[in-house]
């Protein structure tokens, strides 16, 4: 195969050398897309076989940014391993501990405190909303569009000040934690939490005013990388990939974890252009457009569970009582395979214990590793510009797909 | 007469007023270095080149001729005029055809395609 | 559709390829035999009953005590694009294949679920198993040129790699593997 | 580096300094309605004998460097570069001959849209834009000799011949060029663009995307 | 003992030889200098005061020059006009990359630069411009090393050399050129030779693909830019610039953008196809960094690379100042010019008359007026794809652009401006652009006023500035 050529001889990427004769090379260019390139967010490398601007054929080439965090979760313990949860999606921290957290729980048969669930809903849907700008602001910045990202990151910087606020830190949390959360919220956080969704609502049409109705966005989004329904399920995408395509799944719903089934919220789907007001002609389901739109949609029902959660915030503990000392957990000799639905997608986590305090064997299951699978798939026959525009609406971040 | 005018004028006489032969002379240069490149490129545009700097040097001759023929009016100019659309129209179906002639032969070596298949 | 009834209806349609079934685990599983593994994965993808369409994971294990490796894949249904009220998730399911630890050989399921293309690249990469019929299976995490397989029990860190010190000196003097 | 640093400079201010000075020398003749006394004064200064012959002389020379330059560049990108410099300075030569209009059109049209047709037209039919052609040194021997030859030839004739060397006339405004091509020389003008219409139908059926079988 | 690798072992040190290495110490020594100067505030205060000053001789030589003084001295009049050119054109970059940051900054609710030399880091552009200096300059080494070092060069000088036709005043011009408008439109067509080099000569696939882009877009939009500029060319009926401006002197209704609704629109076409034809967004693809990493630019670094964008803003100059002079009145002002007549013609007389009846200083505004539109679009909208750029030149533009002179054509034939329809169409022209432009400002004072409700209080707290 082209790929394992590419590969094994990475000379073969320079398709021509200036010594040589003659007049007619190769028909097809060789480019390399990264790893440092200002649109493959992080360390991502395509090898893209181009004609023209015609794009043949791309190869994604990932595992720069690979620590083997799961080699590093069969020496530590539940409690150890959840800040390298963090470092696996770095955008999405707070989804990637409950994860872990909900897993080790489920093996050692934990019983959260109503509080510590609530909080955790809280976190997560805030923290879908930070990661879900930053995919918003970055998409824009793929499209040339420079505005979006700063205003993007004005908002997100407001979640960050609530985070610091509850846990002290601003990227890696490591605040959900097994049997609930390491501390609990300090004074006057609500409140300002509530003041956060009051301002931030509005702002979510004003983003789509400024970019997702624009003309030229949607020029250049629109009918591009299209993924039909069953691709994506074929193919294992989740999250607002999966969604996107159509399909109506979510986790919170179908395998609800964490009490999601008390809140009321929708799942938002791509539909057709034209089906509705808010779709511009010309998209067609499962395009870039709609992956990018259905982040949009989420960030106002991840708004409704935040102010449904804060308005019904039970009081009591917000960690298991006994993890409050002593932070150890003993894992039966058993396993589990349990997954929570991340801003990138479906976020798994194995876990097998062999009766002492460190697990046998972790396994994490990144989003944003089966979207991206998809990459070589999708981007073909399209033009150069469009690689960017595909790359950005799958939204990967590479901390996830490495480990 | 300004000051510089005074001074240029007395300093050196040496340069003779420039004539219509001066143009004339530039102009057979430039034709023959046009020549020169279309005998030995091989390549399509290389003799495209060669052509473009042919037609240059008919266009001196003619704005030349047309200035130091008085009473020509704008002949001159209007040909010359006229040559620069043409090459312009020359160069496009030449570009045409030797893109058209490397889909077809993988080559630009005009040598190399000696044969009449399209 | 419950683990038990899918457990049964895989034992009455393939008698001799599931070779063990633990419902008792936390997530229960069943282990199927490796050289059946393809039809039985062709078979839950497509049986109307399960439509089992959605690979989650594809996660290998090290067993050292059986002296085996295993890869788990965990399988759920999700509704088709049309079913705009099926919120739930009709039925999830695990399948365990075990093979030797010396010549760990898997038939691949790409064909099947192509999302397993990249899983079982990993799997190979970092375990060590070798999936048969995999379109192009070669390292996804590490560099080509990498040792051995990172996530085997009794894998040794290499002193150096191109120059780059791998194990410092206190690793060197109390492993940890 | 440091002598190609220069080189760069240096371009820039030959090139600058010689646009400038013949913009100077194509104010002459014209009257600019609003600075007509203006205008004339400075006309008759850079009209003068030795500033014009200097501008010839070193216009000249750049010309046939230039040209020399695509005769013996290889790669055929090199070639259209040096193209490009020759084209310029026959544009100030124009312009020294008191055609402005046509040093104007000669950079647009010329420099502007057939040289980014030639260059298109590399890399359009090669993907390596290092092109090289070998030729045998015999033929570039013939070749030079026989274009020697020509131009001693072209030259004795030019010298022998009798011009009327008569002083620069009147040259034609640009209103006026625009009179004639609409009275006198209208059938030739509809020709070309009749011509130009047919290039553009010929190019784009001859660039054709053929049907993929 | 394990060897310890440190990532900047065996790396070449930063090499400078010959007149870079000059230029290098020469930046060094000037930042050794200013640097301190430019951090303490109060040298803001005698900058600005200098600025004041320059402004009111400014003014003075705006009412001095706009008849033909010094023309018995020719020599001395080029020489002074050539001076103050070079200076303009050296400080047109270094203020609009500083404005662009604030203007971008500002609509990105932040600051934009703020520190270096005090007020709003106004030195922040002379101390990028000393960086660049100071930088090592790359040549990479597949590179054709020679077409890559003049590449630059190539690219600023045909923009420099526009301003010898390019008026800013009725006697504020180098040269009366006939041709004037040709000449620079031919300068600015000459710029791309040296994109093309530039991106063929680094040797970089990146760079030729903004190269080729680059040479597509430019030749596309060349033609119904040039269609576009024949309609204010065909009412006046000449291409001498100066000409052009001092037909519109009859105050703000005799501007030709008002004269019809083809040239109306085709002020539009121009200033979209300008934004074409100088690399500007949305049409910012052949250095489009998200695409391509940085076009054709890609390899290039410190001076060189600080010449592609003087280059570039000295573009968008010229061509917002060709879009005044053919559309906008030129340096004229609203009020029709013979009621300056009335001031006698005493020196001050004069400076009042230059100010406020036409002179540069309105050329100089309405220039940057359209420069900050420019800037507007760039920091609002995506980037167009290449087949988008295309289709948009060929489908809309271009038939568009000649829709326009066709009609143009007869609506000069059939109604001359002194038929009362003609002159009725006129009015509501103008009360059109005044009221477009009135709107502008109206939007402006109001999202100033309440910027806490556009922008939102949380926001403006959490501005640095704020």
């Amino acid at each position: 195969m082209t790929e394992i050529s590419l590969q094994s001889q990475p000379d073969l990427l320079v398709d021509y050398d200036r010594g040589e004769q003659g007049d007619v090379d190769t028909e097809e260019l060789l480019i390399n897309m990264g790893p440092q390139h200002p649109s493959t967010h992080g360390v991502l490398r395509i090898v893209l076989r181009c004609d023209g601007e015609m794009v043949l054929e791309a190869v994604p080439h990932i595992g720069y940014l690979h620590r083997c965090a799961e080699k590093i979760g069969e020496s530590l313990q539940p409690f150890q391993f959840i800040p390298y949860t963090d470092r696996m999606d770095y955008v999405a921290g707070m989804n990637q501990n409950q994860g872990f957290a909900l897993a080790v729980e489920k093996l050692a048969g934990i019983a959260v405190p109503p509080r510590a669930q609530y909080l955790r809903v809280i976190f997560g849907e805030l923290n879908r909303i930070a990661s879900h700008l930053v995919s918003f602001g970055t998409y824009g910045l793929d499209m040339g569009a420079f505005t979006p990202f700063l205003y993007a990151f004005r908002e997100r910087e407001m979640v960050l000040d609530l985070f610091e606020a509850a846990c002290g830190a601003r990227l890696t949390y490591s605040y959900l934690t097994v049997g609930g959360t390491t501390h609990d919220l300090p004074e006057g956080w609500v409140d300002r939490c509530l003041e956060f969704c009051d301002y931030f609502e509005p702002k979510i049409d004003e983003y789509n005013d400024l970019l997702s109705f624009n003309h030229i966005f949607v020029k250049r989004t629109a009918g591009v990388g299209v993924v039909s329904a069953g691709d994506a399920v074929r193919w294992g995408l989740s999250g607002p990939c999966l969604r996107g395509s159509g399909v109506r799944w979510d986790l919170r719903k179908a395998l609800p974890y964490d009490g999601y089934e008390r809140f009321d919220f929708d799942i938002p789907i791509g539909r057709p252009g034209g089906s509705d007001r808010t779709v511009p002609h010309g998209v067609v389901v499962g395009d870039s457009w709609c992956r990018y739109f259905v982040r949009m949609e989420e960030m106002k029902q991840s708004l409704r569970i935040v102010r449904q959660a804060l308005r019904d915030l039970p009081g009591g503990d917000h960690i298991v009582p006994k993890f409050k000392k002593n932070k150890t957990v003993k894992l039966p000799d058993d396993e589990v395979y349990l997954e929570v639905d991340n801003p990138r997608g479906q976020v798994g986590f194995y876990v097998r214990g062999d009766g002492s305090a460190i697990p046998a064997r972790v396994k994490a299951r990144g989003g944003s590793f089966c979207n991206l699978s998809i990459t070589s798939h999708v981007v073909r026959g399209c033009l150069i510009a469009d690689v960017p525009a595909i790359i950005g609406s799958i939204d990967v971040v590479m901390g996830e797909v490495d480990r | 007469m300004s000051a510089f005018g005074l001074y240029a004028s007395g300093g050196c006489c040496l340069l003779a007023q420039i004539g219509l032969s001066h143009y004339l002379v530039l102009a057979a240069i430039l034709f023959c270095t046009g020549a020169f490149v279309m005998m030995t490129k091989r390549n399509a545009i290389g003799l495209l080149l060669g052509v473009e700097l042919v037609l240059n040097a008919c266009g001196i001759n003619l704005v030349a001729l047309a200035r130091y023929h008085p009473g020509s009016g704008a002949d001159g100019q209007i040909t010359a005029l006229f040559v620069i659309a043409l090459a312009a129209a020359e160069a496009a179906v030449a570009v045409a055809l030797a893109t058209n002639f490397y889909k077809n032969l993988r080559t630009i070596d005009v040598d190399r395609g000696d044969t009449l298949r399209g | 559709m419950t683990f038990e009834q899918i457990a049964s209806l895989l034992r009455e349609r393939f008698a001799g390829a599931v070779e063990e079934v633990v419902p008792q685990a936390t997530r229960p599983y069943v282990t199927v035999a490796a050289e059946r593994w393809p039809e039985v994965a062709r078979f839950l993808r497509d049986e109307p009953r399960l439509k089992l369409n959605f690979l989650r994971c594809v996660s290998s294990l090290d067993l050292l005590a059986e002296d085996s490796l295993a890869a788990v894949y965990d399988l759920a249904t999700v509704p088709d694009a049309e079913a705009e009220e099926v919120l739930s998730c009709p039925h999830t399911f695990a399948v365990r294949v075990v093979t030797d630890r010396a010549a760990a050989h898997i038939p691949s399921v790409a064909g099947v679920w192509p999302a397993a293309d990249w899983h079982e690249r990993e799997a190979f990469d970092l375990m060590g198993i070798v999936f048969d019929g995999h379109p192009d299976l070669r390292r996804i995490l590490c560099p080509e040129d990498w040792v051995g397989h990172p996530l085997r029990k009794d894998y040794e860190f290499p002193v150096e790699y191109h120059g780059i010190p791998g194990t410092t000196e206190h690793e060197l003097n109390s492993p940890r593997h | 580096m440091t002598k190609r640093r220069g080189l760069g400079f240096g371009a820039m201010l030959l090139l600058a300094g010689g646009c400038c000075l013949l913009a100077c020398a194509a104010a002459h003749g014209q009257d600019a309605a609003p600075a007509a006394e203006q205008a004339a004064e400075v006309g008759q200064l850079y009209d003068h004998p030795v500033v014009e012959s200097l501008l010839f002389y070193s216009l000249a020379a750049a010309t046939v460097v230039a040209a020399l330059g695509v005769c013996i560049a290889r790669d055929i990108v090199r070639m259209a570069i040096w193209l490009f410099v020759t084209l310029s300075t026959v544009a100030m030569l124009y312009f020294l001959l008191a055609a402005p209009f046509l040093g104007a059109i000669q950079l647009i049209v010329y420099a502007g849209g057939t040289l980014v047709l030639l260059v298109f037209g590399v890399m359009l039919t090669s993907r390596s834009p290092w092109i090289r052609f070998e030729v045998r040194p015999s033929e570039l021997l013939a070749a030079g000799a026989a274009c020697l030859v020509l131009l001693v030839g072209l030259v004795a004739a030019l010298l022998r011949a009798e011009w009327p060397e008569a002083a620069a006339g009147e040259s034609p405004r640009v209103a006026t060029l625009g009179a004639e091509l609409l009275t006198t020389y209208l059938v030739p003008f509809e020709a070309i663009s009749v011509l130009l219409l047919v290039v553009m139908i010929a190019a784009a059926y001859l660039v054709r995307q053929e049907p993929k079988e | 003992m394990t060897r310890f690798w440190t990532p900047w072992e065996g790396r070449p040190r930063p090499h400078y030889s010959g007149l870079s290495a000059l230029l290098a110490g020469l930046g060094r020594g000037v930042y050794r200098v200013a640097a301190p100067v430019v951090r303490h505030r109060w040298f803001a205060a005698p900058v600005f005061f200098g600025v004041v000053v320059l402004g009111v001789v400014f003014v003075w030589l705006c009412g001095l020059f706009n008849e033909a003084v010094l023309a018995d001295y020719p020599v001395l009049r080029d020489l002074l006009v050539v001076t103050g050119l070079a200076i303009f054109v050296s400080l047109v970059p270094v203020f609009c990359i500083w404005w662009e940051r604030k203007v971008a900054g500002r609509m990105q609710s932040r600051c934009g630069v703020m520190r270096v030399g005090g007020w709003h880091g106004w030195a922040q552009s002379p101390a990028d411009g000393i960086k660049c200096l100071t930088k090592e300059d790359l040549v990479p080494d597949d590179a054709d090393p020679v077409l890559f070092r003049l590449a630059p060069y190539f690219a600023l000088t045909p923009v420099v050399v526009a301003f010898v036709a390019l008026p800013f005043g009725t006697y504020w011009v180098f040269r009366h050129l006939e041709v004037g408008l040709i000449f620079v439109l031919g300068m600015l067509g000459v710029e791309v030779v040296a994109v093309i080099m530039a991106g063929w000569a680094s040797a970089s696939k990146w760079t030729v693909f903004g190269a080729m882009r680059e040479a597509c877009q430019m030749v596309s939009y060349e033609i119904p830019l040039g269609i576009a500029l024949l309609l204010p060319v065909m009412t006046v009926g000449t291409l001498n610039l100066a000409e052009i401006g001092n037909a519109q002197a009859g105050g703000w209704h005799t501007w030709l953008v008002f004269r019809s609704p083809f040239l109306f629109v085709a002020a539009l076409v121009y200033f979209i196809t300008s934004l074409a034809s100088c690399k500007r967004a949305p049409f910012d693809l052949p250095e489009g960094e998200s695409e391509l990493v940085g076009g054709y630019h890609t390899e290039y670094s410190g001076m060189r690379w600080a010449l592609f964008f003087f280059a570039e803003y000295v573009a968008m100059f010229v061509v917002s100042a060709l879009a005044v002079i053919l559309f906008f009145g030129g340096w004229n002002s609203v009020l029709p010019d013979r009621w300056g007549e009335v001031l006698g013609d005493g020196y001050l007389a004069r400076a009042v008359r230059g100010v406020v009846f036409g002179g540069p200083l309105w050329f100089l505004v309405k220039s940057f007026l359209l420069i900050y539109v420019q800037m507007w679009l760039r920091w609002t909208l995506p980037r167009i794809r290449i087949d988008q750029v295309l289709y948009a030149c060929v489908q809309v533009m271009l038939p568009l652009a000649m829709v326009l002179l066709l009609g143009h054509t007869l609506w000069e034939l059939w109604l001359p401006p002194e038929l009362i329809a003609a002159r009725v169409v006129n009015v509501i022209l103008a009360v059109i652009g005044a009221g477009l432009l009135l709107a502008a400002l109206a939007v402006i004072i109001r999202s100033r006023l309440n910027a806490r409700r556009l922008v939102g209080y949380l926001a403006v707290d959490l501005l640095p500035g704020a």
